[in-house]
């Protein structure tokens, strides 16, 4: 197993495991926290995917010239692609925390359970 | 007075409340008029014939002298023969047999139903209760004289009368028919206020109007 | 069939040997039913009496227009019945008024005066005679559907709805009768008649000493004679239609009154013996066994 | 039980779903065309050293847009949250106890070099790994860093969010003036390249990415006060 | 024309703009909002006008690099007509909200704008990445305006639509990476060129990206976070959220469609369908308005999804009709859920507020006729393309169940407008905001003028614009003027329009054109006894009339269709004003739906796909389809008709509608179903399905519905319904006769067809108008009404002699033709029935009119007048047209006959000068009237003579066994009047069809009752459904 797959290995196993807490924990914090732990993984797939075995980061400088860059730089389309999934994971993170907190405030209830007088 | 017979305050659909006195809204005040024969005596002649000859009897027993009616539908005595038949409605008979003692409430009905026959109309009287009282003379629950109370063109005797009685007595209604002297309800309607006086003197409870269309 | 105005004089001359062949043969029919009992019955001459006795009855009264005008639409159905029907074949005399209409006009004729006659008996607002209605009108859906059937066989059968030309097709012969050559039609069409001519089992219309006499419970005098007439008259013309239809017609006066007083006591007969049918029963007799006679014979046909 | 039973057994099938993709994928052993478009011509159509901030900036501009929109969008909301469940009377609220004078000297000692580094970090996006993300968290963190040191510091929300507005109006602006002056929305080179490799190249770049800078790290400070007024009493 | 990248410029800039203002700057912050919106949408417009006016599709390019290295949005018409709808919404959201955006501040205002900056965003873009973080800004801004409502509990709703959110884009980004790296672009029209699916790989990663954006579609089942949203956010967010969103996603769906090629395709119709019909079953088991919305909409969605998979063969209409349906969806949706908000109860009965606000009620009668697609909506177009462009490449099972859907939600929506208009009123009158009704009322606006545009560019005549249609909505506008007026003026419309068309008619038509325009004028003389105003009344009726009046005037399957739906919605509208009609008006309704869907289907499958469709071509359809087309057809117009089996909405309908209204409904209305029978046997002629000869089945079902209408009319109590009933057993006759496919089958159909109009209408009228008088429509209830109504008595007596068809008057002359033409059929059994049916008459029209006007008068009646003179005349004028009619019969039917010679030359009648002969025999309509006249006046004077002195005497002098009567209410034998037929024939009456249809219904909403259930409110578990429905799908896509 290449570095690359092990790294997409461990983004996928990562995703599930976010995935397994977010479904089955009640509190919601925790699910918020599972949350993040998938959003890594999937982040971690993101990078994997863009990688290259052997190669470098893309930047150009003296160890990189234009003319070499093809050769010798990864991918750098997922590296961009994962700083926005990054920061937009970070958005919606807060924004739950925020609900999770004002759910706290209003119902003194973390669990998700508590929450369902929408139904049917 | 019967509750239903009083007057009372009825609502309309759109609201307005009127008075129903129900003895004059449900039945006509008219007063029986005596009714003129033909013009000519021979059509009338044939008409007394013709009535004579076809006595339909008012299907209703007024007593126990009805029994003595029903053997006269047997072949023995078989009354067709002599256009003598019987009807289930006032309205289509013109011979009312009273058959045997009449008690005051009967005698009710009596009236209403022979008030609803159709003129010229006839009343035989069946066996001595009819004429005197009989054996319930001292009653105070049956009438003494039919006569009072209705005009009764033949009265027939006997406690009980035997069918053949009945026969003969029928022969001779028809023969007061046909000689123009089956007047009976003319005679009603000319002395009603004296049958009405007789008859309202026995009966109490008077709750319909002077005469029975 | 073009009108000319003879034609009036013969049809009231049909009318009148109707009328008095009608009130001779009612009596006869009562006659013989008196007899099966062992009673002399009624004169011969009795219905004459009686009739002029009611119409000479001298007070009258009347609960409306409608129950006034009932017994002429009664009458009316019965006379013009039998008017808009040939009675005796071949003759241009008395083949009445029938060029106003076919076999149909007749048929859909019979309920006009019974619903005039329906109306008046229910302005009478006696109870008893709408019971008397209802219990006509239901026996009558189902009383009149074999003989509908039987109709549309025999038509059919003659490929026309005109009756000069169905008794066309059965002259010459017993055997070209409808009777032999359409049995099943004839069979179906006979069940209804029973049904049709108010006496025992299928009288519960009138059902005399339990709704006193059902409709005319009301009627009196004037009116009930009217009626009366009609009771002779209406019987004969259904006969003739019958006697059409399914028994060759009648080439002569003869003929017509055999052949009518014929048709007419197999009802009688059936009569005497069979007590009387509740409506329900009727009805159910009438499906069980006449309709499907007569569904066999349009299938067959 | 039998619920994380299912979903175990739908994880599963997610599992089978990835493990698909697994099988499927092969490693690049060149790059793709877009990559090596970009391997190619960043250095001139951008003037950028660092290709990633080249496409984060330039070429997916419109992304970081959103992307700063997102923070700018969380901060205004959780700014609704909060409020909305915020005390009205601060005066209620109990003062915890003060910092030491050993934090607080300390912690006002850092935070200009923090801040020092986050300007770093973003103005030389365009050439070293790094950019308006990374600074603008490093700026936010010196924030952290002072309300943690002095939970009852008071922060100027207005200063933050003009902050905040402003540099994600002027964005907006930049964006705008790339499709007046030069090839499309949010293209750099409304501004000279520069020297290749220079601090002041690559046209509008550096500009954006201090912009950018300054916008996530006021969202992050707005959203560290607006969570740290909520604090409950003790 | 301003570049469409300043959509997103202005939205973005405005928001951050927002955040320099004070936060006390309040009207200064909407008032920037509101003109940032405007901007947005200006722009949009422009876009769209330009667009729409030929030019090609533009592609926008960021940064100034072409795609696939840099971001690229496209500008093509569907991005435009969406992104005006997204901004449009969105002002008109933010105007309706302007309270609580004012409350809440310049922030909330911000979330705002950049929810309708990123729906536009997912519009515009061709990049993959992009569109995922448009999505999650949608996603974000959507968790922020939750908190807009004053419901408390949508923070939990918010809460939960999160955690699913998260799921999504897990899903979403994994496949955009994996589809990258298949295809080495990002840029969607790449991945489409590269044939993603095909690559290693890409068929799962594009199988991801899919289902991520489906999810977003709130597809059922996995949609109970949406529903959360839907029933506790602010109803104007509701309103975003249902149509921008919904639009927005939809084409998302699009462009991942436009990749996955035409082997998802499937996929996507079956999810659309599912959704389609599981989200309207669910909805029909809610009571929360606004949740009842969140389903209507997600099923909406589900059937334009459905239409993107159908793309296949809908080929380049799938814009027109995928935006007809999604355009009217948003519309609808967004003007209901700006409705909810002026309502203030939340339950369905809470509507009932808008009874007596006429123009609201029109808002939301537009409102469900923009989502059920009815004429001259969007909808309807978009329907009818999509369903012949199903039927001509034969995907039943798609059409199908499209229909069934759409019957479902025609079934909740048509409820709850009948919950609005006749339950208790409740207590909360609609808020008096006038900016929000004037959102509202732009919802309408916006809904008439998409009709008037589909209209325009459907290519066929532009529905909005017909002649008798724009008469009929004109009365909209009169509204105010007194009824007599509107009178007036309806009834010269009715006649100038004969006029007008009057050349146009050959015999055939000219009699039901008679009818509906002479016979509708003749029954608008009854309603000059309304009094007032009487609102709601002329516009529904006048669309009853106009439908009917095109629908005869129709040559293209499209223009009948048309008119046949506008003659349906009109009576609907009709029919509910009845005061206890609102059940009975439902299923009538429903029926004529179900109808109307199944005459779609069969135009559609006669008509291949070739359009505009000359009705008269169904002739030459294909020998594999002809049977089915006819069916179809058949049933759908035998609904109309009130077949057995299908009959059950007619009594109701017809007893409980207005005293003038039923005999439009009865003596009219009905014509439209035998209209459409002549034509489709008169095209079509004889069919046979499985070797069964269909007109074979038509006579069965034309018997059965004679005997059973008849029976059931003879155990009514109620008299309209006897009368509603005895016009289910004369259907059947006519039916009978067309079905006998011959000559005079064909002459007694017609007959029936004005007989039928004409005594049907007159006892409508004269029941009613005793009904009127007496307060009651139960029989037994009146009685010896006789000399008080004596003209309603002779109308009635008159009338019934014609039902019955005794001779003299002209039922006679049906009866006549009938037995002929059954001799020239080759069918014999079905006849029983008939003849069993005709004495069957008897008994319920004896029962009408001795019941009412004979018998004992009641206490309470004593003082009643005569029916108003209004309703007399009609009656006296139909009398003397039935006399007229009974007598020369021939001017009208002679005509007739000469026209159905063309078609079945054999058996014609020769009409001499008074006798009218047949094959098989003959008949004198005046000679029959001259004799039974002269016999009866014979008579008559007979018994004058005799009987001149008769005494008149009172109810009660009756021989009674010499007793006397007690009450007439005890003296009146009128209620179960056929008790004994009944124990006889009774079992014929048990109410099979009933059941059947009511066990349906139970089904469906025992099913909806049961599935519900599913919906548990805990947002994990949506979230395991979600899951659960990726992996259902992807294991179903695996196994495929």
């Amino acid at each position: 197993m290449t570095l690359v797959t092990l790294a997409i290995a461990t983004g996928f196993a990562l995703v599930l495991i976010g995935l397994l807490g977010a479904l089955t924990d009640r509190n919601i914090l925790r699910m918020i926290v599972a949350f993040t732990i998938a959003n890594t993984g999937v982040n971690l797939v993101l990078i994997g995917v863009g990688m290259l075995p052997g190669r470098t980061a893309p930047i150009l400088d003296e160890a990189v010239s234009v003319a070499q860059a093809a050769a010798r730089i990864v991918d750098p389309v997922p590296q961009a692609l994962v700083l926005t999934a990054i920061v937009i994971g970070l958005g919606v993170t807060a924004l739950m925390l925020a609900y999770a907190l004002r759910l706290h405030q209003t119902r003194h209830s973390l669990d998700i359970r508590t929450f369902t007088e929408l139904k049917w | 007075m019967r509750e239903e017979l009083r007057k009372r305050t009825v609502t309309a659909p759109d609201g307005q409340t009127f008075e129903i006195e129900p003895l004059k809204d449900y039945f006509c005040e008219a007063q029986p008029q005596v009714q003129r024969p033909a013009y000519a005596k021979i059509v009338e002649d044939l008409f007394n014939w013709a009535r004579s000859e076809s006595l339909w009897i008012l299907g209703f027993g007024t007593g126990c002298g009805a029994i003595e009616m029903r053997p006269l539908m047997t072949p023995r005595y078989d009354a067709y023969r002599f256009g003598i038949q019987w009807r289930p409605t006032p309205r289509q008979s013109n011979l009312f047999v009273i058959s045997g003692y009449l008690s005051v409430k009967t005698l009710k009905r009596v009236i209403r139903s022979y008030e609803q026959m159709q003129g010229p109309k006839y009343v035989v009287g069946l066996g001595s209760c009819t004429i005197n009282g009989g054996m319930y003379w001292d009653s105070y629950n049956t009438i003494k004289q039919l006569a009072d109370y209705l005009p009764v063109d033949v009265y027939i005797a006997g406690c009980m009368p035997r069918p053949e009685a009945l026969l003969a007595g029928f022969e001779e209604l028809k023969r007061i028919i046909r000689a123009g002297k089956g007047e009976g309800a003319n005679r009603y309607a000319e002395n009603f206020e004296w049958y009405k006086a007789n008859q309202k003197r026995v009966i109490q409870d008077w709750d319909m109007p002077d005469y029975n269309w | 069939m073009p009108f000319e105005w003879v034609q009036i004089p013969y049809a009231l001359l049909t009318l009148f040997i109707v009328v008095n062949y009608g009130l001779v043969l009612t009596a006869l029919i009562q006659k013989i039913g008196a007899r099966v009992g062992r009673r002399h019955g009624i004169r011969i001459y009795q219905n004459y009496v009686d009739l002029l006795k009611n119409y000479a009855l001298r007070t009258h009264i009347t609960h409306g227009v409608m129950f006034y005008l009932g017994p002429v639409f009664r009458l009316t159905g019965g006379v013009g019945l039998l008017l808009f029907v040939p009675t005796i074949f071949g003759s241009e005399m008395f083949s009445n008024l029938s060029f106003a209409g076919d076999l149909i006009l007749a048929l859909y004729f019979v309920f006009f005066g019974s619903l005039g006659m329906a109306l008046g008996a229910g302005e009478s607002g006696h109870p008893y005679s709408a019971i008397g209605v209802t219990r006509g009108l239901s026996q009558v859906t189902a009383a009149e559907l074999p003989l509908a059937l039987a109709v549309f066989a025999v038509s059919l059968q003659y490929e026309t709805l005109s009756i000069t030309e169905i008794v066309a097709a059965q002259q010459g012969g017993v055997t070209n009768w409808t009777l032999f050559t359409n049995p099943l039609a004839v069979a179906a069409a006979m069940l209804s008649f029973l049904g049709s001519m108010m006496r025992p089992p299928f009288d519960v219309v009138l059902a005399p000493q339990e709704i006193p006499i059902g409709p005319p419970t009301e009627y009196h005098s004037a009116y009930l004679a009217l009626m009366q007439t009609n009771r002779v008259i209406f019987p004969v013309a259904k006969v003739v239609i019958y006697m059409n239809l399914f028994f060759g017609g009648a080439t002569g006066w003869g003929e017509f009154a055999v052949k009518v007083f014929c048709i007419y006591m197999v009802s009688v007969l059936v009569g005497v013996v069979f007590p009387r049918f509740r409506v329900e029963q009727s009805i159910r007799w009438f499906l069980v066994w006449a309709v499907p006679i007569g569904v066999l014979s349009i299938v067959i046909a | 039980m039998i619920r994380t039973f299912f979903v175990v057994l739908l994880l599963l099938g997610l599992g089978a779903v990835f493990a698909g993709l697994m099988v499927g994928y092969t490693p690049d052993a060149e790059l793709n065309a877009t990559a090596r478009y970009y391997a190619d011509n960043t250095a001139a159509d951008t003037g950028a050293a660092n290709i990633v901030t080249a496409i984060i900036v330039t070429y997916r501009g419109l992304d970081t847009l959103g992307e700063v929109t997102v923070l700018f969008l969380t901060a205004a909301i959780v700014a609704l949250v909060l409020a909305a469940g915020r005390e009205k009377d601060p005066a209620s609220r109990i003062a915890p106890p003060p910092a030491g004078e050993l934090l607080t000297t300390g912690s006002r000692l850092l935070a200009p070099l923090i801040l020092l580094l986050g300007v770093y970090v973003f103005a030389n996006g365009h050439l070293t790994p790094g950019g308006g993300f990374q600074g603008g968290a490093i700026l936010a963190s010196a924030v952290l860093l002072l309300l943690l040191t002095d939970p009852l510091r008071h922060f100027g929300h207005r200063l933050i969010s003009v902050v905040e507005s402003l540099s994600g109006f002027i964005y907006v602006l930049i964006g705008v003036a790339g499709v007046v002056l030069a090839g499309g929305f949010l293209d750099n080179r409304i501004l000279p390249l520069g020297d290749f490799g220079a601090l002041l190249s690559a046209g509008a770049i550096p500009v954006i990415y201090t912009l950018i800078g300054l916008k996530v790290g006021a969202e992050f400070a707005s959203m560290l006060v607006s969570l740290s007024e909520t604090e409950e009493p003790r | 024309m301003v570049s469409a990248i300043f959509i997103l410029a202005i939205g973005l800039g405005a928001a951050f703009l927002l955040g320099l203002l004070r936060d006390t700057w309040r009207g200064l912050a909407y008032a920037l909002t509101l003109a940032a919106l405007a901007a947005m949408s200006w722009i949009a417009g422009s876009w769209l006008v330009a667009l729409a006016g030929g030019l090609g599709p533009v592609e926008i390019r960021t940064a100034g690099f072409a795609p696939p290295f840099a971001i690229a949005l496209r500008m093509g018409l569907p991005e435009a007509a969406l992104s005006l709808l997204i901004s449009l919404t969105g002002l008109l959201s933010a105007v309706y909200m302007r309270g609580t955006l004012m409350r809440l501040g310049r922030r909330a205002m911000a979330v705002l704008l950049i929810a309708v900056m990123a729906l536009v965003g997912i519009v515009l873009t061709r990049d993959a990445f992009n569109l995922f973080v448009f999505l999650e800004l949608t996603v974000i801004a959507t968790g922020g305006l939750v908190l807009l409502s004053a419901d408390p509990r949508a923070l939990g709703a918010g809460f939960k639509y999160l955690v699913v959110a998260q799921v999504i884009s897990i899903l979403l980004l994994v496949g955009v990476i994996f589809a990258y790296h298949a295809t080495g672009s990002l840029n969607i029209d790449d991945m489409a060129a590269a044939n993603l699916v095909t690559l290693k790989g890409g068929a799962i990663a594009f199988f991801l990206m899919f289902v991520a954006v489906v999810a977003e579609l709130k597809p059922f089942p996995a949609n109970g976070w949406a529903l959360d949203i839907y029933e506790s956010a602010h109803p104007a967010f509701s309103a975003i959220l249902s149509a921008a969103l919904s639009a927005a996603a939809l084409i998302a769906a699009d462009k991942m469609l436009s990749i996955g090629g035409p082997e998802w395709l499937p996929v996507a119709s079956s999810l659309g369908l599912v959704s389609f019909l599981g989200a309207n079953i669910l909805a029909l088991a809610q009571d929360n308005d606004r949740r009842l919305l969140g389903y209507s909409s997600i099923g909406q969605v589900g059937l334009v999804l459905v239409v993107l998979g159908q793309r296949d063969i809908l080929g380049a209409s799938t814009p027109f009709i995928a935006g007809g349906l999604l355009l009217a969806h948003a519309v609808a949706k967004a003007g209901f859920y700006w409705l909810s908000g002026l309502v203030q109860g939340r339950s369905l009965m809470d509507w009932t507020a808008l009874r007596g606000h006429p123009v609201l009620i029109f808002a939301f009668v537009t409102f469900v006729a923009l989502l059920l697609g009815l004429p001259p909506f969007p909808g309807f177009y978009a329907k009818w393309g999509l369903v012949h462009a199903l039927a001509a490449d034969g995907r039943y099972l798609v059409l199908g169940l499209i229909l069934l859907g759409s019957l479902i939600e025609s079934g909740y929506l048509m409820r709850w407008f009948g919950y609005i208009i006749k339950r208790p009123q409740v207590d909360l009158p609609p808020l008096p905001s006038l900016s929000k009704r004037a959102v509202v009322l732009t919802a309408v606006a916006a809904g008439w003028a998409l009709g008037w545009i589909w209209g325009e560019i459907s290519g066929y005549p532009n529905l909005l614009l017909s002649i008798p249609l724009l008469f009929a909505l004109g009365f909209l506008f009169i509204e105010w003027l007194p009824a007599w007026v509107k009178n007036l003026v309806a009834i010269a419309g009715l006649g100038a329009w004969f006029w007008y068309t009057f050349p146009g008619y050959d015999p055939l038509h000219l009699i039901y054109a008679a009818i509906i325009l002479v016979g509708g004028a003749v029954i608008l003389v009854a309603s000059f006894d309304a009094k007032g105003r009487r609102v709601g009344f002329y516009p529904p009726a006048m669309l009853m009339y106009a439908g009917l009046s095109m629908l005869i005037l129709a040559q293209d399957s499209f223009a009948f269709f048309a008119a046949w739906e506008y003659l349906t919605i009109g009576s609907y509208f009709l029919i509910l004003r009845g005061k206890k009609s609102e059940p009975h008006a439902l299923s009538y309704i429903l029926f004529s739906l179900g109808g109307a869907f199944a005459i779609l289907a069969g135009l559609a499958l006669g008509a291949q796909g070739v359009l505009p469709f000359d009705v008269a071509d169904l002739a030459k359809a294909p020998a594999r389809l002809a049977p089915w087309i006819f069916a179809l057809l058949a049933i759908g117009f035998m609904t109309k008709t009130a077949a057995i089996g299908l009959h059950i909405w007619l009594p109701g309908a017809h007893a409980e509608a207005e005293t003038d209204v039923s005999p439009m409904v009865s003596g009219i209305l009905l014509k439209a179903g035998l209209f459409g029978l002549t034509l489709l046997l008169m095209i079509m002629g004889k069919q046979s399905l499985y070797g069964i000869e269909l007109t074979y089945v038509m006579l069965w079902i034309g018997a059965l519905s004679a005997l059973v209408g008849n029976l059931l009319a003879a155990f009514q109590e109620d008299a309209k319904r006897l009368l509603a009933y005895s016009s289910i057993g004369q259907m059947g006759y006519a039916l009978f006769g067309l079905a006998m496919m011959n000559h005079l089958g064909w002459l007694m159909a017609l007959m029936f067809v004005i007989n039928h109009y004409i005594y049907k209408s007159m006892l409508f009228l004269s029941v009613g108008g005793v009904a009127k008088r007496t307060g009651t429509r139960d029989m037994y209830r009146m009685g010896g009404l006789i000399t008080l109504m004596p003209l309603s008595f002779i109308a009635v007596l008159i009338g019934i002699i014609a039902v019955s068809g005794v001779p003299p008057l002209s039922g006679f002359g049906g009866r006549w033709i009938f037995y002929n033409a059954i001799m020239s059929s080759e069918y014999r059994l079905p006849m029983v029935l008939i003849f069993l049916s005709g004495p069957i008459a008897f008994l319920y029209l004896f029962r009408l009119i001795h019941t009412i006007f004979l018998g004992q008068l009641k206490d309470e009646h004593r003082k009643l007048k005569e029916a108003p003179l209004w309703l007399i005349l009609p009656q006296m004028l139909y009398v003397a047209f039935l006399l007229g009619f009974a007598v020369v019969p021939g001017l009208a039917l002679r005509h007739v006959d000469a026209y159905i010679s063309e078609f079945f030359p054999a058996h014609a009648l020769i009409w001499d000068d008074i006798t009218i002969t047949s094959t098989f025999g003959y008949w004198s309509p005046i000679s029959i009237m001259v004799v039974v006249g002269c016999i009866f006046a014979v008579l008559f004077l007979w018994l004058l003579v005799l009987n001149h002195r008769a005494q008149k005497v009172k109810q009660f002098n009756i021989v009674y066994s010499a007793e006397r009567p007690f009450r007439p209410e005890t003296t009146h034998f009128a209620w179960n009047f056929f008790a004994p037929y009944r124990k006889a024939l009774g079992f014929m009456t048990l109410p099979l069809v009933t059941r059947f249809w009511q066990a349906q219904t139970d089904l469906l909403h025992s099913t909806a009752q049961v599935s519900r259930r599913f919906y548990t409110g805990n947002g994990q578990t949506y979230a395991v459904h979600m899951l659960a429905f990726a992996v259902a799908v992807y294991l179903i896509w695996m196994g495929s």
